[in-house]
């Protein structure tokens, strides 16, 4: 029941690897999260996973079909969406077109109807809308639907890209470091808000710092240094793991948190 | 959404009431002549800012298409012996699948190199129809036939005002249009951020394109306009200045305000008509004009004056 | 929003501002218009007849006007743009009321404006070169500079008489250029010319040497034409002489006809040939040519007001103001219908350009006579032993 | 061969400029993200002054002189008053404002200077030297010397004085170069004053050759833009290496293929250069962070 799998991703950038060797799969209503320290290629391997890079070598397969090296608004079609470490919202728009955009694979999109407004665009419009609404006040931001997405604070940013990547009904969900910058509470709120999607049958793939957060929600973890897998298993397992506690600590640290 | 609405309506609202009551003052058909040009080059700025202020991607040689359309109601009628609404059609074709060939490897580029590759694509054009002299009558020009429509010849700075202050009509109410649909989303996001546009399934290359066809049919249809408009059209019309024109329209009134490329227009139009009782001061003073605004007003006069008036309306 | 009123008084005020010259017409004054390109890449043309205009209208003035009116001039700079040219048209026909226009200083400027003039019944005198601005005439289009077929046709004169018959041609993409080029080509085979070869090079160009090295190593080659104007020709003269093809005679076209291209082209201008109005070598010209007195006149004239030498552009700004004036006087009517005709009836005028004589199939009025064969000789224009 | 030769040094010269020019686009574009179109003007400036002031009785060494310290105050006074007001405004709303800028230098400059052209005496005469057939001016290799102080001087600058170095950390990250103390204000006033040196050097240069007048900025600039992306905005080598290539293109075009379409070819070229290698040919390929 795999939905998401990777095989054997490898990328570097001017002779450095920055992601070399790492498999992995996830199933829908799954959570799998990938940890490592920073520089470990977290990120990168994500911009392999959602199109943004082309993997040097490796296969990507989703829903069975190999998909390695198609753009990213060719995943997004096939049910891939993502949200972005350093926030990638559209700044000049509302919350609410954001996530109306996040709509746009379920929106008909032709240009004559729409450069002369006929009735089936204004109709679809204010479904699209609606849909958007719904989704901002899922994740709280019912309130600043019409604000301009740009004057948003931190927290409410990263929720709201978590917004628009639900807008498109996505079957995997990429989401990286979504709690990063976050207090207690909003990470509370986010934890909840990823358990939620996942129940809903959606595959999470979750890149994040918060060792709490991690802990408590992940069904697996994954684990990089120095963009290769050191570790995988269920959160007890990679707990328990020297070799990631060394990775993390190093490894006079570890021999303490070990003696400790 | 309903303000967004209210807002497009009351635009078009304004703008039709300000080309009605135009006339009404205006002392001679002079000013007929110069509302018209004016109407014209607002035509393809906002077309222009399509591309430019809502999909963000810079054109520097956005003149060729407006030569395009130009020279296709001069050439179809003198040498095919089209009638002239057929030679304007094939002129806003033709400028669509030249912009939609090149469109697709040139819109790869980003900011700068974007910005060269159009500017070279425009001297190409330029350089095409200023040589072609055979066609187009060389650098020295070549008249353009009086548009005939039932019979009835379209000729007179009135007329022509009307006839253009139509097109314009229509052409802000399709750009307007356009905001407030998946494709004017579309293209407003990949502005902001190609990359969040793609995951979630934006055709960044698709959408731009599109914005470019779109922004090339506006100014080929306005410099078919002009061509009609003057009877007499020659290859500065598709040259680099012009597209450096047309640019600063777009910027100096407000990227990504309709409003704005049309307030741009009038002032890039009449300044050199008001400025030209300074005679050799005029240039400089054209300059003077456009840094300060530029630095006092640097995202535009329409966007910086109306956040201006709301604040204080807020207050 | 604001009222209604506030806002037509806004647009009205915008409105005025436009208008500067709206003025309420004084009885005895008459308009006459001029759009020139003052700035831009014509204005060393549109520059000598701007002040030429100015000074001979101030001189007309202080001697009492025109049948006991004042001549108001009005001036716009076009910058070199047809399409500014064609909105200050309409500016100078529909606001400032003119009753006739001299200028437009390119033929792209004329063009444009040629249905402006035509529509409203005024006559226009253009100072533009081609020939396409007479041919086929207009009924209320005008113009004095001899014509670039003109040009082609006097140099190939000369040519013939130096049984030269094998040319090459390097021209500017100019206006200018472009339709001197095409006379050339059109008229050579009149003259039994062959032209070897075809180059061009842009407005702008800083360097010729590569087409004049194709053309240098052409064989056959025994003269070269360059129809041009602006600094491109001074340029090209100055490759023709570093690539050492001085021992091929050179020829220059009327629109160079002005001291700079000596001054810019140096020695390398030495022996360079090129037909131009007799204004040039004024003072070179026998007492009995009738052109004389003119010529040195203005001359004197310009050069003393404005300090810089004397050019033929100016003079056909000057040859267009008189041949208008003499038909003002002659129509004794401000009326522009009236005054075309009289245009059209000018005959015998002296110009600095020749002797004009008008008709209703000839709106130019010169010949080939009216230009002479000039030869650069130390530094100054000389005029060319035919046959030499 | 000796054609070749011809068209070859023909277009190193008319090339050498484009290359000074794409220089000074590239100094101001690494200090302040500035793309300034009113380059051209400061070739104009360095030109029209050593005329205007040789022309008052003063040696033209140190006319040159004169004309590149006013070349420097003018693009001081641009970066003062029209680039530093407008700190932080878009590319191009800045774009646009050196765009005015052109206009007015232009329009100043036809009231202070005149409306004509004019001539600079060759530095070493007139007298074309041989060189295997090709008839060469003896300010060509001024002009090709010229250029190659100024780019070596340059990166002498850069690489070997901490000034220039403070300039290559501006270059490469604006805000890390304040943060370390770095004053950007300065270095971006000096890489205007800079830019604008190094564009009258470059009029000053070429007008024995190609004579001068207050509007040749536009095209020149217009080149050198073509010349500093065809080589990869930013680039200094890229900026020399594509002037170079595009007076080159030019002059073979025109000599080997057609004159009247010798531009095309160029343009042509950075068409088929920008598809194939976005970011020029020297330009470093920006990996998207996300």
């Amino acid at each position: 029941m795999t939905i998401l799998q990777a095989m054997d991703i490898g990328i570097s950038f001017g002779g450095v690897k920055a992601v070399d060797g790492v498999s992995f799969s996830v199933s829908p209503g799954q959570i799998l999260s990938i940890i490592g320290p920073n520089g470990a290629g977290k990120t990168t391997l994500f911009n392999v996973i959602s199109g943004v890079y082309t993997a040097s070598r490796g296969t990507i397969h989703l829903s069975g079909e190999n998909v390695t090296g198609l753009a990213p608004h060719n995943l997004a079609t096939r049910g891939l969406s993502r949200t972005f470490q350093n926030l990638q919202i559209f700044q000049r728009m509302t919350a609410c077109e954001n996530v109306m955009v996040g709509r746009h694979l379920r929106e008909k999109c032709s240009l004559l109807p729409a450069l002369f407004r006929m009735p089936a665009v204004t109709r679809q419009n204010r479904e699209t809308r609606a849909a958007a609404l719904e989704l901002l006040s899922y994740v709280g931001l019912k309130d600043s639907a019409d604000v301009l997405a740009g004057s948003l604070p931190y927290g409410a940013c990263k929720r709201l890209e978590i917004a628009r990547a639900l807008a498109a009904e996505p079957r995997v969900l990429l989401l990286d470091e979504p709690a990063a910058g976050c207090n207690a509470v909003e990470t509370e709120e986010i934890d909840h808000l990823i358990r939620q999607v996942a129940d809903r049958g959606v595959a999470v793939v979750l890149v994040e710092h918060d060792m709490k957060l991690v802990m408590k929600i992940s069904d697996r973890i994954l684990v990089l240094e120095r963009g290769r897998p050191l570790a995988e298993g269920s959160p007890r397992e990679v707990r328990d793991n020297p070799k990631v506690l060394e990775a993390y600590l190093g490894r006079h640290g570890a021999q303490e948190a070990a003696r400790a | 959404m309903r303000a967004l609405v209210n807002q497009r309506f009351t635009t078009l609202a304004i703008l039709a009431v300000v080309i009605a009551v135009l006339p009404l003052i205006f002392p001679s058909s002079y000013y007929f002549r110069v509302a018209s040009l004016v109407w014209v080059s607002a035509l393809a700025a906002i077309g222009l800012n399509i591309l430019m202020g809502q999909a963000g991607q810079v054109s520097l040689g956005h003149a060729a298409f407006f030569g395009i359309g130009a020279y296709a109601v001069a050439i179809g009628p003198a040498h095919l012996g089209l009638p002239t609404w057929a030679a304007l059609l094939i002129g806003a074709l033709l400028s669509a699948a030249l912009a939609f060939l090149v469109g697709r490897p040139i819109l790869r580029l980003k900011g700068h190199y974007l910005a060269i590759a159009t500017l070279g694509l425009g001297v190409l054009v330029a350089l095409v129809i200023s040589t072609e002299s055979r066609w187009t009558g060389g650098p020295d020009g070549m008249p353009v036939a009086r548009l005939t429509l039932f019979g009835w010849r379209v000729t007179g700075s009135d007329t022509w005002y009307w006839v253009t202050g139509g097109l314009l009509l229509i052409g802000a109410w399709i750009a307007l249009n356009l905001d407030e649909t998946p494709t004017g989303r579309a293209f407003r996001a990949l502005h902001d951020s190609e990359v969040a546009a793609q995951v979630v399934g934006v055709d960044v290359a698709r959408f731009k394109l599109q914005a470019f066809v779109i922004a090339a049919v506006y100014a080929s249809l306005a410099g078919s306009a002009l061509a009609m408009m003057n009877g007499f059209i020659n290859p500065d019309q598709a040259g680099f200045l012009h597209s450096v024109e047309l640019v600063t329209m777009v910027v100096l009134g407000g990227l990504g305000s309709v409003v704005g490329s049309i307030v741009g227009a009038a002032l890039l139009v009449t300044l050199p008509q008001v400025l030209t009782v300074f005679h050799e001061y005029e240039h400089l003073l054209l300059g003077l004009i456009i840094i300060v605004s530029m630095i006092f007003m640097r995202s535009g006069i329409v966007p910086t004056l109306s956040s201006l008036f709301f604040q204080r309306t807020r207050s | 929003m604001k009222s209604p009123s506030t806002l037509k008084y806004m647009l009205a005020a915008s409105a005025i501002s436009l208008g500067f010259s709206n003025g309420a017409l004084a009885q005895d004054t008459v308009k006459i218009g001029s759009v020139l390109s003052v700035t831009g890449p014509s204005s060393f043309l549109g520059e000598p007849e701007d002040k030429t205009l100015r000074i001979y209208v101030d001189q007309i003035n202080a001697a009492g006007g025109v049948a006991g009116k004042k001549i108001e001039l009005v001036i716009y700079d076009d910058g070199g743009d047809a399409n500014k040219a064609r909105t200050f048209a309409t500016r100078l026909i529909e606001d400032d009321e003119v009753i006739a226009m001299v200028g437009g200083t390119s033929t792209g400027s004329t063009m444009a404006m040629v249905p402006v003039f035509e529509d409203a019944q005024v006559p226009f005198i253009s100072l533009a070169g081609a020939i396409e601005v007479v041919d086929p005439v207009r009924k209320f289009v005008f113009k004095t500079p001899h014509t670039d077929k003109m040009a082609c046709e006097k140099i190939f004169e000369d040519l013939k008489k130096r049984n030269l018959t094998k040319i090459g041609m390097i021209s500017g993409t100019d206006g200018f250029g472009a339709s001197m080029r095409a006379q050339c080509v059109k008229v050579a085979p009149n003259y039994g010319m062959q032209i070897v070869i075809d180059e061009t090079y842009g407005p702008r160009d800083s360097d010729m040497t590569a087409q004049l090295t194709k053309i240098k190593n052409t064989a056959g080659l025994q003269a070269v034409v360059n129809p041009g104007f602006g600094q491109g020709p001074a340029i090209v003269t100055r490759n023709y002489a570093q690539l050492g093809m001085t021992g091929t005679p050179f020829y220059q076209s009327h629109g160079v006809a002005s001291k700079s291209f000596i001054d810019l082209a140096g020695a390398a201008a030495e022996g360079v040939r090129l037909p131009a109005a007799a204004l040039l070598v004024g003072d070179k010209l026998p007492e009995s040519d009738p052109q004389k007195k003119v010529v040195t006149e203005y001359k004197k004239t310009y050069e003393s007001a404005t300090k810089q030498p004397v050019s033929t552009f100016g003079g056909h700004a000057y040859d267009g103001l008189f041949i208008l004036v003499e038909a003002m006087k002659r129509a004794n009517s401000t009326d522009p219908k009236k005054i075309r005709d009289e245009i059209e009836k000018t005959k015998g005028f002296v110009g600095t350009g020749g002797i004009v004589t008008m008709s209703a199939t000839d709106h130019l009025g010169l010949d080939l006579s009216a230009f002479r064969m000039l030869e650069i000789k130390g530094g100054d224009w000389n005029l060319a032993e035919s046959g030499s | 061969m000796a054609e070749f030769l011809q068209f070859l040094i023909s277009g190193l010269t008319v090339g050498a400029v484009y290359a000074l020019v794409a220089l000074g686009f590239t100094l101001i574009y690494n200090a302040s993200g500035v793309v300034n179109f009113a380059q051209g003007e400061f070739v104009m400036l360095g030109g029209m002054v050593t005329v205007f002031v040789s022309a008052a009785g003063v040696p033209l060494p140190l006319a040159a002189l004169i004309a590149v310290c006013v070349a420097v105050v003018i693009g001081l006074l641009l970066h003062r008053f029209a680039i530093e007001p407008a700190r932080g405004a878009s590319a191009v709303t800045l774009i646009i404002i050196t765009i005015g800028a052109s206009i007015l230098l232009r329009g100043i400059a036809q009231i202070v200077f005149d409306k004509q052209f004019h001539k600079l005496p060759s530095f070493s005469g007139d007298t074309p030297v041989d060189i295997f057939g090709a008839a060469v001016q003896p300010q060509s290799f001024w002009v090709l010397g010229g250029a190659a102080v100024v780019v070596l001087g340059l990166y002498a600058f850069l690489e070997r004085t901490v000034l220039g170095k403070a300039v290559l950390a501006t270059a490469a990250n604006r805000l890390a170069a304040r943060l370390v103390g770095i004053n950007t204000t300065t270095i971006m006033a000096l890489a205007f004053g800079g830019s604008a040196a190094i564009g009258a050097i470059a009029g000053i240069l070429v007008t024995p050759i190609t004579l001068t007048s207050y509007d040749v900025g536009t095209l020149l600039a217009l080149k050198g833009f073509a010349a500093a992306m065809l080589g990869g905005m930013g680039n200094p080598l890229g900026a020399v290496v594509g002037g170079l290539l595009i007076g080159l293109l030019e002059a073979f075009g025109a000599g080997y293929l057609s004159s009247t379409y010798k531009d095309a070819f160029a343009f042509l070229v950075i068409l088929v250069v920008l598809f194939a290698a976005p970011q020029g040919l020297f330009g470093r390929r920006a990996v998207e962070r996300v």
